[in-house]
């Protein structure tokens, strides 16, 4: 068997576990436009903070690829896929028998007037990008950040760490607006203004000059390094230019499977189906990607496997106030906040279902209700009280408590 | 495999596998020294006490790790079955404590990274020490 | 009050430079000894409340706590001891009569501590019990006076009811409700894995435990609680109770605060009544009753169970015993002075009754005497705390031996004597949920089936010594015991010489 | 001072042998006695004896009665029991040899006896209990005799001293009988009473025995409880006894006699190699006669009215060694004893532990 997989990031190590837990002989060749071992996309904010060396941004052991016998093509581009071979960039041809697309996501970068006037002006995607940045960056360097989403608030989080002067500008009224309400995303954005960066919301750039942008409402904000972290988009070409089936993302089955026949993909670049609110969209976490690629390895090496139940979910955090999120806030609302102390606490139910929260400051034991959220748990025999006062396992009914710290079946 | 298991029957919260776990797990060679001075060391498995009803809940080692799977550095690793965290890679970002279903993963003193149980094959126990130190057999290692 | 006449014998003593204040010994003291104050950052103990059960000393992480003898002293008097004088001071205080629980403390001889055991030298040998089979195996009940033959001319081999120990050590009568449930489960299940029996009490018996009715002995007491037709058949034997020996002469009174839901349909009595077991059976005012109450029993249970009377050891016991056995019963458990019980009182338990060591060998010598000692088996309690008691016990002439206190230690009782509070730390005299679960019956039972292969290998032990191989050869044989420190009348009333004799 | 048998429990180590001719011929004592001398060391001069079987033709239907007397005063009391109970079909002294190795001899006495038919009418036994009963009754109550020998066309010769003296004392050579045991004594501490010699006999049950039994106490205590009186606190005598009670009041089997005093361990019971009906059995002799179990080292060479068993302990803690002659068997303690006396024995096996050899004359 042969298998293909363009990328080199975590959906597709994802796949490489997959296949070989059940396939150890197969040839896996992995495809990457980038030179590196594998590495942590999610830590590029974290290295460039300082708070990880190189040697940690490496998602997985330096034996990795020998263990696992996987031969990777660095710094190659997959150009074309054809229906049992890749075409790379330099001309060659990759024949497979099961193909993994884990091309990721790209920056988004929206036009903007006098943007082609910067120089210094960067992305927060890669390795590289923020190789470049760290040269640039000098204590008391001015960083305008465009977009106060998560990846804009990591890289001024980075740069708060090198002393930078940093301004977030973003077109909503508030920052974090994917996955805080109103009142967490207050209390988060007081914790890092408090921090000194300055964070100016509901405006937008008008025009760039060299080291200037000019605002919707009025300001001019300088800079030396302008960094544009508004979004990012799936890489679906090489699936939609084969004839596979793309929406706002590659569109597969929950084995993964594309619309094209023995190729799989999965991560950032596809749309999954989010159960808590059972609608498709993209989510592009990296637990979700490992996942997805992990039932496409399975399912390539032929152990029939399913991913459901993912949600959108994000544990992340800012200047040391912690958030961890999941699900959907839509539906009736339990919160208890406590903003002076930077906590928050916001519980969702819909349908007799826990279908989101948000905690901040205090996020231990969130995983409860993560999963409360994934397996659909019916709240009926959960003890809503102990519910609202904190996750933990008590408030379910002995039998799923036995069942689960126990390792018995009992009937309740 | 050999995993740890409790009882709620059984559980009389008298919290010492807390203590043992934290002792265990802190580097110091005895209990006492591992207090000393006020120091409080966070134990990886923690006792929840309700009406009647307690029970310890530590990592369950599943067949299916989320936290492993949604690691975002590699820090957590299973090996022979046993889940654990090379804190020198942790990064303390969490997605661990939001994807554990038994909300087994618990932050450090700092704060900097997570802690979990890993059935004390690191700090030379032999047996989980909870498992030891508990009075009333409530938590077990068993092959079930 | 605002004078304290006296003063807790023990005091709690803490080692602040171990102690790491993880309180284990506030949330494990149901006498609410230990209390933490988080303003002064300290653990406080009040000595006053500790009956010395040692649970917090044992479950201290850092071995930071001891209950150790009061300093304080009333001024010395041989006379009028520190406790007889803080007694006086309870009853002129209370107006009540003193409770207490488990067996006799007082100085009493403990005469099984002065017998000492043979073993071979020279002459014949010794046996090693890893080489050699050594057998523990007893019956208990009547045995045919002679051998009956078949038509055929084959032996028949037909026997009345008898109980089948693998060692000869039973656990004592103790009732669910003075016991936990947990208590009971763990005798019930040691039971069966042993091979031996647990005796219900006079409590009735759960409806949990019927399935270990065949190693269940279940018992008819004065206050017949929980008797009736399914308990009866439940048991392997149905055993009398004319009288325990911590309180001979003396009934029962489980308070109705015990009585709650699961006792209260145990015992066949409504929740929050008290259980009052009188002195005697109101249908046993003599020795004929007794065998109508006997007769009666073994109807009921279609003549296939044996039926054990249990009396406590008193002055007449030879005579008593020889009555029984010619009531019908197949066996008799005799209960010494120094037998344990979950709430007594205090000047009963320490005042009344004999030593059963001398209550054995003057029963058996009187059953053999009058030639009816097959006519029964006989059971002795009464606190045999080691397999060199059983030993001594059989060899005196006992079949086998009832052990109650020494399978509590085994639970984990440390015999501060408080059962009658009902706050036992250990899980075992109580009825409180959250104390109950203390004791594990999957540890419990474990133990209890370690403590009885434990002395079973030591009666092994000293059987080989002896150069005997199987135990009924050890029944009886008095010349394997030798007295040391005793007086004439003490070795007759024995029956054996003294040592160097 | 010594304490005698009766007086306080001696053990002690021994030699046996013993032989019978299945078809009846009658040996002479010298062959016996020649047996015994062979284990000369098993012994310490501290005691000897010998039984007989068919050694009275001539008297055969009466008892003979073999009694030590300390004095002429307790013979003339026995004897004035003996008139009351009996009819004293002959008495003699028994002939005896002087021996320089055999001292201190008491008057040693025979008697052929039937008993009164008025008194065992009135005493409602059957006969053999009633002569048992008298045998113990004369024992027990009469200071200074002791009957050491009962039963019919047999008996029992015993002293102090080395067997093979005590066979000459007794001029063995003169009596002959199908049947021989004898008995070597090697005790611990004993000032040498006749009385306590071997074998030991009551009726015509005669036990020659090598071992000191560990159970002792528990079986004398239980043997009491049917009358009899262990007086010589011997183990021949409380295994004597047991055999009378089992065979003759119990009416069982030898072989099941021997299932009871070396009865089977458990786990050979369960072991499945006896028939559910055999298990049965077992388990009941080891439930109702639990206090006639055996237990330590014994050799036993019992005699009776026509035959002799011979069993070791369940472990084999005693040597015992049989052999067999056309229609000879012998046993002995060692096989020195037999090959004296037989030196080309078809077969020569040694029993194991708790399994009986029982030979029976061949027209019984």
């Amino acid at each position: 068997m042969k298998y293909v997989i363009i990328g080199n990031s975590a959906a597709a190590i994802g796949g490489v576990q997959g296949i070989r837990e059940s396939d150890r002989e197969g040839e896996i060749t992995i495809v990457t436009d980038e030179a590196y071992h594998t590495y942590s996309r999610p830590l590029i904010s974290y290295w460039l903070g300082g708070k990880v060396t190189d040697q940690n941004m490496y998602y997985r052991g330096k034996d990795f690829y020998k263990d696992n016998n996987v031969k990777v093509l660095y710094s190659r581009r997959a150009q074309k896929i054809g229906k049992n071979s890749v075409t790379l960039d330099n001309g060659d041809k990759l024949a497979f028998d099961k193909l993994l697309v884990a091309t990721g996501s790209k920056p988004f970068i929206p036009p903007m007037k006098g943007l082609d006037k910067v120089k210094e002006q960067y992305t927060f995607m890669t390795w590289d990008s923020v190789k470049a940045i760290k040269k640039k960056v000098k204590k008391h360097s001015k960083v305008l950040i465009i977009g106060a989403g998560l990846i804009g608030l990591k890289a001024a989080e980075a740069l708060y760490h090198l002393n930078a002067d940093i301004t977030v500008v973003d077109l909503a009224d508030r920052i974090l607006p994917s996955i805080l309400d109103v009142d967490a995303g207050k209390i988060m954005q007081k914790h890092i203004e408090d921090k000194g960066t300055k964070i100016i919301l509901s405006a937008s750039v008008e025009e760039f000059s060299p080291k200037s942008a000019k605002l919707t409402n009025g300001e001019t904000v300088d800079f030396d390094i302008l960094i544009v972290a508004v979004g990012v988009r799936p890489n679906t070409e090489l699936i939609a230019e084969a004839g596979g089936k793309v929406e706002k993302g590659i569109i597969t089955d929950d084995t993964q499977l594309t619309t094209l026949k023995n190729v799989y993909a999965a991560g950032d670049c596809t749309v999954s189906h989010d159960c808590s609110t059972d609608t498709d969209k993209i989510l592009a976490l990296l637990p979700n990607a490992f996942m997805q690629g992990e039932i496409a390895g399975k399912n390539m090496a032929g152990v029939e496997a399913h991913y459901q139940n993912a949600i959108p979910m994000n544990a992340i955090g800012f200047y040391g106030l912690h958030i961890i999120t999941a699900g959907s806030y839509d539906g009736e609302e339990y919160t208890q906040q406590d903003p002076a102390k930077e906590q928050y606490k916001k519980l969702v139910f819909k349908d007799g279902l826990l279908k989101g929260y948000i905690l901040m400051g205090d996020v231990a034991r969130a995983g409860i209700y993560t999963s409360m959220i994934k397996e659909r748990i019916p709240l009926d025999n959960v003890d809503i009280e102990l519910l609202k006062e904190r996750p933990q396992m008590m408030m379910f009914g002995k039998a799923r408590r036995v069942e689960k710290l126990g390792g018995l079946t009992v009937k309740e | 495999m050999k995993k740890v298991y409790v009882n709620e029957d059984w559980c009389l919260a008298c919290h010492l596998c807390e203590y043992y776990c934290a002792a265990a797990n802190s580097g110091a060679d005895s209990m006492i020294k591992a207090f000393a001075g006020g120091k409080k060391p966070i134990p990886r498995i923690k006792v929840e006490e309700g009406s009647g009803i307690n029970f310890a809940v530590q990592c369950r080692h599943c067949d299916e790790p989320a936290c492993v799977k949604g690691c975002i550095t590699g820090a957590l690793s299973v090996k022979d079955g046993v889940i654990s965290c090379d804190e020198s890679r942790c990064v303390g970002c969490y997605t661990c404590v939001m994807s554990c279903p038994y909300g087994c993963i618990v932050i450090s003193e700092d704060s900097s990274v997570i802690q979990k149980c890993d059935l004390c094959l690191k700090n030379n126990n032999g047996e989980p020490a909870c498992v030891k130190g508990c009075p009333n057999g409530a938590i077990v290692l068993e092959e079930r | 009050m605002a004078i304290n006449y006296y003063q807790p014998l023990y005091e709690v003593m803490r080692d602040k430079d171990r102690c790491i204040k993880c309180r284990a010994c506030e949330r494990q003291c149901a006498n609410e000894v230990h209390s933490y104050d988080e303003e002064c950052d300290v653990m406080i103990s009040d000595s006053r409340q500790c009956v010395d059960c040692q649970r917090c000393v044992s479950i201290c992480p850092t071995n930071a706590l001891k209950i150790a003898n009061n300093p304080n002293t009333f001024r010395q008097n041989s006379n009028w001891s520190q406790q007889i004088m803080t007694e006086v001071y309870k009853q002129a205080e209370t107006g009540g009569v003193l409770l207490s629980a488990m067996g006799n403390p007082k100085e009493y001889p403990v005469y099984w501590d002065k017998i000492l055991l043979n073993a071979s030298q020279v002459t014949n040998p010794p046996i090693d019990p890893l080489r050699e089979p050594m057998e523990t195996k007893v019956f208990l009940g009547k045995k045919p006076k002679n051998v009956r033959f078949n038509k055929d001319g084959t032996i028949n081999t037909d026997l009345p009811p008898t109980l089948e120990l693998s060692t000869p050590i039973m656990f004592s009568a103790m009732s669910y409700g003075s016991i936990s449930k947990n208590a009971h489960e763990s005798l019930a299940r040691a039971a069966t894995e042993l091979g031996i029996y647990y005796n219900t009490g006079e409590g009735g018996l759960h409806k949990d435990f019927y399935k270990y009715g065949p190693n269940t002995i279940v018992q008819v007491a004065s206050g017949r609680f929980g008797v009736f037709r399914d308990y009866l058949e439940a048991g392997a034997a149905v055993e009398i109770k004319m009288g325990q020996g911590a309180k001979p002469g003396i009934g029962g009174h489980l308070p109705g605060a015990k009585i709650l839901e699961d006792i209260s349909k145990t015992r066949m009595i409504p929740m929050g009544t008290d259980a009052i077991s009188p002195a005697p059976h109101h249908d046993i005012y003599s020795i004929e009753d007794l065998r109508q109450l006997v007769f009666s029993l073994k109807e009921a249970t279609c003549y296939k169970k044996p039926v054990i009377v249990k009396i406590a050891a008193v002055h007449n016991v030879a005579a008593i015993a020889s009555g029984i056995a010619r009531s019908g019963a197949d066996i008799i458990a005799i209960d010494g002075y120094r037998g344990g019980t979950g709430a007594a009182p205090t000047r009963i338990r320490d005042n009344v009754g004999i030593p059963i060591e001398l209550a054995l060998a003057s029963v058996d010598q009187r059953l053999r005497d009058e030639g009816i000692r097959n006519e029964v088996s006989i059971v002795v309690a009464g606190s045999v705390r080691s397999s060199a008691d059983v030993v001594k016990a059989i060899a005196l002439g006992a079949d086998a031996v009832y052990i109650g206190t020494a399978a509590l230690l085994a639970l984990g009782c440390h015999l501060c004597r408080s059962c009658q509070t009902g706050r036992c730390n250990w899980g075992i005299a109580t009825q409180r949920p959250d104390l109950v679960k203390r004791l594990n019956p999957d540890i419990g039972y474990k133990r209890l089936v370690n403590l009885i292969h434990a002395w079973d290998h030591e009666i092994k032990e000293m059987m080989g010594g002896m150069g005997i191989n199987s135990v009924e050869a050890l029944r009886g044989n008095r010349l394997m015991l030798r007295g040391v420190g005793l007086t004439e009348k003490e070795l007759e009333v024995l029956g054996i010489q003294h040592a160097g004799q | 001072m010594l304490e005698k048998e009766g007086q306080i429990r001696i053990p002690s180590g021994c030699a046996i042998s013993g032989f019978i001719s299945r078809d009846g011929k009658r040996i002479g004592g010298d062959k016996i006695v020649k047996s015994i001398s062979y284990m000369h060391d098993r012994s310490n001069g501290l005691g000897g004896g010998f039984a007989g079987y068919g050694i009275y033709p001539e008297y055969k239907e009466q008892y003979a009665f073999h009694i030590f007397y300390n004095s002429n005063d307790a013979r003339v009391e026995t004897e004035r029991f003996l008139d009351r109970h009996f009819d004293v079909v002959n008495l003699s002294r028994i002939p005896t040899k002087k021996h320089p190795n055999i001292t201190n001899e008491p008057l040693i006495w025979r008697y052929f006896l039937t008993p009164l038919p008025t008194k065992l009418a009135s005493s409602q036994l059957d006969e053999r209990e009633f002569v048992a009963q008298c045998v113990i009754n004369i024992n027990d109550r009469i200071d200074g005799s002791y009957v050491f020998s009962s039963g019919k066309n047999m008996g029992v010769f015993k002293a102090v001293g080395y067997p093979e003296d005590v066979g000459e004392f007794y001029r063995l050579d003169e009596y002959a009988g199908y049947a021989w045991t004898a008995h070597g004594r090697y005790p611990t501490n004993t000032p040498g009473w006749w009385g306590g010699a071997h074998p030991f006999a009551l009726l015509d049950y005669t036990i020659v025995h090598n071992g000191e039994i560990s159970s002792y106490d528990a079986n004398r205590r239980y043997i009491e409880m049917y009358g009899y009186k262990c007086n010589l606190l011997t183990d021949t005598e409380v295994i004597t006894y047991i055999f009378d009670f089992l065979n003759r009041k119990q009416n069982l089997s030898l072989e099941d006699i021997a299932k009871i005093i070396a009865a089977p361990f458990w786990t050979e019971i369960e072991s499945g190699k006896y028939s559910e009906t055999e298990k049965k059995k077992l388990k009941y002799f080891r439930n109702v006669f639990s206090s006639l179990l055996v237990t330590g080292p014994f050799s036993i060479i019992l005699g009776f009215d026509g035959g002799l068993m011979a069993l070791n302990d369940r472990l084999k803690l005693r040597s015992m060694v049989a052999a067999e002659k056309d229609d000879m068997v012998y046993l002995a303690s060692e096989e020195c004893a037999i090959r004296a006396i037989c030196p080309d024995a078809d077969r020569v096996w040694s029993p194991r532990g708790g399994e009986p050899i029982i030979v029976t004359l061949n027209d019984k």
